[in-house]
């Protein structure tokens, strides 16, 4: 049963972070290398961190990059760490981590989806929620929603209103 | 009876039956389907108009859209609402089907039923409560004896422009051969 | 596996309801009572909704469009806009109520509206709702769901006792922290707008503020008024009178946020602020007599539009009645000169101790400059001529504010009766207290107007303040004599009981009653009871047509000479927003004279 | 019998045995699944990207449309996000209301999720008597809320309105009601009905190693013997003033879990009377200001909560502006719906294929979002 510090103290001393914070109670967000994060998951998931809750994916449209967040949770140190890594938005790709945990194939199947972020190593990245899609993956910022929608759907006209 | 399209004493005999015994089609396309389990079972009771629940779209006459379509279910919604018999109706429930509802700049939800399956009848609500969809269904019988629930006829008649619609928001659609 | 009970039998249990009352409610004819609070289909109060739009601004849903309506007239206050809530968007979540700044929109507890026609959904609320019922009221907004943030932030000012010893500002400003509090109660509905007689762009720089942005705020500002730091301190602030957020709450402090803006942007940043760098000069030039708040925005105005500017002035600094009429702990010169600094560097040019009729004739000027603008304001006391004025201890409160802004040496006696209830009075009385404190020890200024305390002109909080720092006042009372003793000096003031200040159609015309006749020990009387304007430098060799005591003048401020302009107090009062206006009116109308 | 033909079966989207609008194609030899494939993505609104283009307060109406099972765990994932960013603390009495309210929706979660597994088996009597029951509960939910299913009422800063007296004796007069009529007909009807227990014993079975991986938890993870609650491992609302136990069971088979749903009403039941009991007086919300101008620094939270189904988080990011920048939402039964039709459902009978789904509370519109 680790407290916070002592889990920063061991991440500290195990993984070289780029960064490490505790954003609240039982609460940590750390942040590693693309190149470490699978090995940081692996050495996590040893520690008793094996509860993946999801996988999420931010748009950092300005800084050029998404934003992907392992959020682990160890039920012995009834702590929730997010591992975070920062990946080029123009190569948006990164590697998958279902070896680790099956259910992530589906994760990044729906951040495939949404993102357009393809994971090397899960090969089944067709459409899980969305269908037909020819449009750039709805969940990136520089898609925009209205227009999508003024341009497929028409308004309806209340006696000539908009 | 001035029903637009032909009428018979015959014609009114068959609505006077169709009223009594109508089939909803247990098909909860959105989130207003929430509130078909209470209007089903006992605590307000449809089957005391005589509407039940059907499981196959080929024995239901009631489509009802409960709520948002979004795009890949107004597909198998259009499926369906093929594959039911003559006559049959479609009532739309809630804000979503008459004029986008919360979902109104969303990119995957349609925003008027009206442009792609005829909607005979639309009940106000977010979602609407039992006792509206049970008037909903009353209101929906007397349009059948009047003959004017014939939302099924104009779209056999205005199919042109259904298809048109169906395939801006749609692509390709299956059709039945 | 623990052993479960189990037996055939146990599901017989469902038989005991076949004698039980069977539980389905049987719409239609036994339809259960919503509960009290239900959300159902909204009604408006027409007459209390001011058509703010601020319900259509939080619906998540945009379900709700502001429409015109007929037979609503748009006034002071209000819009003739109501809302249409399209029940094919709506979701009933009822942050419209919660938010409403009137509280005119409500639930019913009704709830069922079945058609065909999709487009009848869509419908304007007024008594009734869409089903045109009368329906019980449902959800109603309370102080925990309250959506609106009601009360200002408390604004920091001198206490009476430390504030009556000197002239220092009295009231301190914002913090940024505050000022951003402040305005974010803002809900950008734009009403206050209308009151503003400048229509100044207020929800968009408050919005500046919010958004840490002074610089936008500072745009924004100078669009419509070139004195801000003047009128962050002393606008008569109309606008909060009708400010939406009034109705249920208190105003936004406007006029306190446009000086927390002003001052947090230092004088050097103007210019690349404000683009003015570089003017294109155009070679016109035009004449501005007077530099009151009228001339000086005329100036401001004129000089962005490229024209070669000079500004005369009969005193020794710019400012007029801003820095001659209004003491300094209401609106201290380092402020005022800013504003006016700001003008200066456009590249105004100001001639100071110039008088337009006595040093240089107004021909003169018209020969030299190809337009003229008027805005030499009321700098004359007017008397009230009662027996005993001609006293040489009775005083124009003008005259005495002009002395104590230059810093000289004013009479100064023990005991001093103020005739007067506008803010005129308030600045002498309360001047006066000040100046008793230092030399005296203690305050014995006395204030009489004929009107009562509720219909004085002089702003609400001013009264309070004077009375915090020991003025007396006695309103309702009319002056009627002065008693002078043998020695020439002052003992008394008599007065009788004012009835009517104003005659049935509000013309200024009052009525006494003798028998309440009520004397009041004094040394010194102070008039103030108004002023008048010298506008014999024109009317001595032009005549132009007056409107009564002011002169005719059109939309944009053009006199009956095509070349002559006016503005500020001589045109229309009463404040310095109005001459503000008048001077950007006549900028605008001066422009258009010079072009054709 | 030589090996019988593979065939495709379409099991949805429009079924009666599947909650909701959701499919899964699967092959089956003679009556058991051989390979299954989730599809999804029929109740996809593309919430999250509303929610970037909606200020803070415009998103509460719209997060409780998310999952109509239980809208109110997701109006209070929501506010704990937004508090748990802006450093907010509710007031107590806030506080107690608020898990009064998730209690209440426990239940009703609960006692539909009952009636929906007997439906699955055809035991539609208690898929009546299930309804019926939860009907109550929103009675009175319409009576603190003004919604019956869509309450839109715990808010940022706390709650929206304060429970009168009156309703809190009515609360208590309901749970009575639950105790001592409503769930020992329900003991008897579906519990101790020998048919029913046959049906669910060791069908759809889950182990604690396969939960574990999948990041199943909630009843389906305790059915194998884990105690883990995040009521317990991260208290949130009043959850840390009141005792209560979390019931767990060995063989994670649809029995046990439909067993531990039991058991949990019985605790939720505990825990409401605990709170009305000693509710504290005071105020019941902050006002936050302007609601059109709610901003909160910029900062990130992953916030989760005990839905009836197991973890229920919002992941939200804050770029200190009007709007959230993102909102993600992790739903209890995003692992099994999409990986566990994949991995879990191969092995069942056809007709367990129902049963499967609602007795792991599969709920679409969670992983459709």
């Amino acid at each position: 049963m680790r407290s916070e510090n002592e889990l920063i103290e061991l991440l500290n001393r195990d993984l070289n972070l780029l960064s490490v914070k505790k954003l609240r109670k039982q609460n940590i967000s750390i942040r590693l290398e693309n190149e470490e994060l699978v090995s940081g998951l692996n050495y996590l998931k040893s520690h008793s961190y094996i509860h993946l809750a999801t996988i999420s994916c931010v748009d950092w449209i300005e800084d050029n990059q998404f934003e992907l967040i392992y959020h682990l949770f160890s039920y012995e140190d009834k702590i929730s760490l997010s591992v975070k890594t920062k990946i080029n938005r123009q190569k948006s790709r990164f590697v998958t981590i279902k070896n680790l945990w099956g259910v992530a194939k589906y994760y990044e199947r729906d951040i495939h989806d949404f993102f357009g972020i393809k994971f090397t190593g899960n090969d089944n990245m067709d459409e899980l929620i969305l269908e037909n899609w020819n449009e750039i993956p709805p969940m990136r910022k520089d898609f925009k929603t209205r227009q999508y929608v003024d341009k497929k759907y028409d308004w309806r006209q209340y006696h000539g209103q908009e | 009876m001035n029903n637009k399209y032909e009428s018979n004493k015959w014609q009114e005999v068959i609505n006077w039956v169709q009223k009594r015994s109508l089939f909803m089609l247990h098909y909860c396309t959105g989130c207003g389907a929430i509130e078909l389990p209470p209007t089903m079972t006992s605590r307000y009771d449809m089957s005391r108009f005589g509407i039940g629940p059907a499981a196959t779209p080929r024995q239901a006459d009631i489509l009802l859209i409960t709520g948002y379509l979004s795009t890949k279910t107004l597909r198998r919604v259009i499926y369906t609402y093929e594959q039911m018999q003559d006559p049959k109706f479609v009532m739309g429930f809630g804000s979503c089907t008459i004029n986008g509802g919360m979902y109104w700049d969303s990119y995957n939800t349609i925003k008027q039923l009206d442009k792609y399956i005829p909607v005979d009848l639309y009940i106000a609500g977010c979602m609407p409560r039992p006792e509206a969809i049970l008037e909903g269904f009353l209101k929906l019988k007397e349009k059948i004896e009047t003959g004017n629930a014939d939302g099924y006829k104009k779209y056999n008649k205005e199919y042109e422009t259904y298809k048109k619609n169906q395939e801006k928001v749609l692509g390709e659609v299956k059709r039945r051969q | 596996m623990s052993k479960d009970k189990s037996s055939i039998f146990s599901p017989a249990v469902s038989f005991k309801n076949l004698f039980k009352k069977p539980e389905t409610i049987k719409v239609p004819e036994e339809n259960k009572k919503t509960a009290k609070r239900y959300r159902g289909f909204h009604i408006n109060d027409l007459d209390k909704c001011i058509g703010c739009g601020t319900c259509s601004k939080i619906c998540d849903n945009k379900a709700i469009k502001m429409v015109e309506l007929e037979n609503v007239k748009t006034e002071l206050g209000q819009r003739n806009e109501r809302p249409k809530i399209d029940y094919g968007r709506c979701c009933w979540c009822g942050l419209c109520v919660d938010i409403c700044t009137t509280g005119s929109l409500q639930f019913t507890q009704d709830y069922t509206y079945i058609n065909h026609d999709a487009e009848s959904f869509s419908y304007i609320p007024d008594n009734k709702n869409i089903n045109k019922i009368e329906s019980a009221i449902g959800y109603e907004r309370d102080q925990d769901s309250e959506l609106l943030d009601l009360y200002r932030i408390e604004m920091q000012e001198l206490d009476a006792e430390s504030r009556v010893q000197s002239f220092m500002e009295i009231v301190k400003g914002f913090s940024k922290k505050q000022a951003e509090k402040e305005a974010s109660r803002c809900v950008e509905c734009d009403i206050c707008t209308e009151a503003c007689p400048a229509s100044m762009n207020i929800p968009e720089y408050i919005r500046g503020i919010y958004d840490e942005d002074l610089e936008e705020s500072l745009k924004q500002i100078y669009e419509d008024n070139p004195l801000p730091e003047v009128c962050g301190r002393i606008c008569t602030h109309n606008c909060e009178s009708i400010c939406s957020i009034s109705h249920r709450g208190e105003a936004v402090s406007i006029r306190w946020l446009k000086r927390y803006a002003v001052d947090n942007v230092d004088l050097a940043e103007y210019n690349k602020i404000l683009g003015t760098e570089k003017i294109h000069q155009v070679d016109k030039k035009v004449a501005i007599i007077g530099a009151g708040p009228a001339g000086l925005s005329a100036a401001h105005y004129l000089k962005l539009m490229g024209y070669q500017i000079t500004v005369f002035e009969a005193e020794s600094k710019a400012g007029g009645m801003m820095r001659y009429g209004i003491p300094e702990y209401r609106l201290p010169y380092d402020k005022l000169d800013k504003d006016i600094n700001y003008i200066k560097n456009l590249g105004v040019e100001f001639k100071f101790n110039i008088r337009i009729g006595k040093d240089i004739s107004l021909s003169d000027i018209k020969k030299e400059y190809d337009a003229v603008f008027a805005a030499t304001g009321l700098h004359n006391g007017r008397s009230t001529r009662i027996p005993g004025t001609e006293n040489n201890n009775v005083y124009q409160a003008i005259y005495l504010l002009k002395q104590i802004t230059k810093g000289e040496e004013i009479p100064l006696t023990k005991k001093i009766v103020v005739i007067g209830g506008g803010n005129v009075a308030m600045d002498i009385a309360r001047s006066l207290a000040r100046l008793q404190k230092k030399k005296y020890g203690q305050v014995n200024v006395l204030v009489t107007s004929l009107e009562t305390e509720d219909i004085m002109p002089a702003d609400q909080e001013e009264i309070e303040e004077a009375r915090e720092e020991g003025v007396d006042f006695e309103p309702g009372r009319g002056p009627k004599e002065i008693i002078v003793s043998e020695d020439g000096s002052i003992s008394q003031i008599c007065t009788n009981c004012c009835v009517s200040v104003f005659d049935d159609d509000m013309n200024f015309n009052p009525t006494f009653d003798d028998q309440d006749i009520q004397n009041y020990e004094c040394d010194m009387v102070v008039e103030a009871i108004g002023q008048a304007g010298d506008n014999s430098y024109i009317d001595d060799n032009y005549d132009i047509k007056y409107e009564g005591p002011r002169i005719k003048v059109n939309d944009k401020q053009q006199t009956s000479l095509p070349w002559l302009f006016a503005g500020g107090d001589i045109v229309r009062g009463p404040d310095v927003i109005n001459g503000i206006k008048t001077g950007h009116n006549a900028a605008q109308g001066i422009d258009e004279f010079l072009k054709n | 019998m030589g090996k019988s033909k593979r065939t495709e079966m379409f099991f949805g989207p429009n079924h009666p045995g599947v909650p909701g609008n959701y499919g899964i194609n699967y092959f089956y030899e003679g009556d058991t699944v051989v390979s299954a494939e989730p599809n999804p993505g029929h109740l996809h609104r593309g919430f999250e990207k509303l929610m970037e283009e909606r200020e803070w307060i415009k998103n509460t109406p719209l997060v409780c449309r998310i999952c109509v099972m239980e809208p109110d765990i997701n109006e209070m994932v929501y506010a704990m996000s937004f508090e748990a960013i802006g450093e907010i603390k509710i007031p107590k009495r806030a506080a107690y209301i608020r898990s009064i309210i998730l209690e209440l929706a426990r239940i009703q979660a609960h006692i539909f999720s009952i009636g929906g597994n007997c439906g699955a088996i055809g035991l539609y009597t208690a898929m009546q008597w299930g309804v019926l029951t939860r009907d109550y509960i929103l009675d009175i939910f319409e009576e603190i809320t003004g919604g019956r299913v869509y309450h839109i009422y715990i808010r940022p800063g706390g709650v929206r309105h304060d429970i009168e007296d009156v309703t809190l004796q009515k609360i208590l007069d309901l749970l009575n009601d639950l105790e001592n009529n409503r769930m020992p007909e329900f003991q008897k009807l579906i519990f101790e009905n020998p048919i029913a227990q046959k049906r669910w014993k060791n069908t759809a079975v889950l182990n604690q190693e396969d939960a574990l991986s999948l990041g199943v938890t909630g009843p389906a993870l305790r059915a194998t013997g884990l105690e883990h609650d995040v009521r317990k491992l991260m208290p949130y609302a009043a959850y840390d003033q009141v005792d209560f136990k979390v019931p767990t069971g060995e063989d994670g088979d649809a029995w046990t879990r439909l067993k531990l749903k039991k058991d949990e009403i019985f605790q939720s039941i505990k825990i409401i009377r605990q709170l009305v009991n000693n509710i504290p007086a005071g105020p019941v919300s902050l006002n936050l200001g302007n609601a059109l101008k709610y901003k909160i620094p910029a900062g990130e939270a992953y916030v989760k909560i005990e839905s009836s189904r197991g973890e229920y988080g919002y992941y939200v990011v804050s770029d200190g502006g009007l709007k959230p920048y993102r909102v993600h939402v992790r739903g209890t039964s995003t692992p099994l719906g999409l990986y566990g039709v994949e991995t879990l459902l191969p092995g069942c009978r056809i007709e367990d294929v129902p049963v499967w789904a609602h007795s792991l509370g599969i709920c679409p519109p969670e992983f459709d979002r």
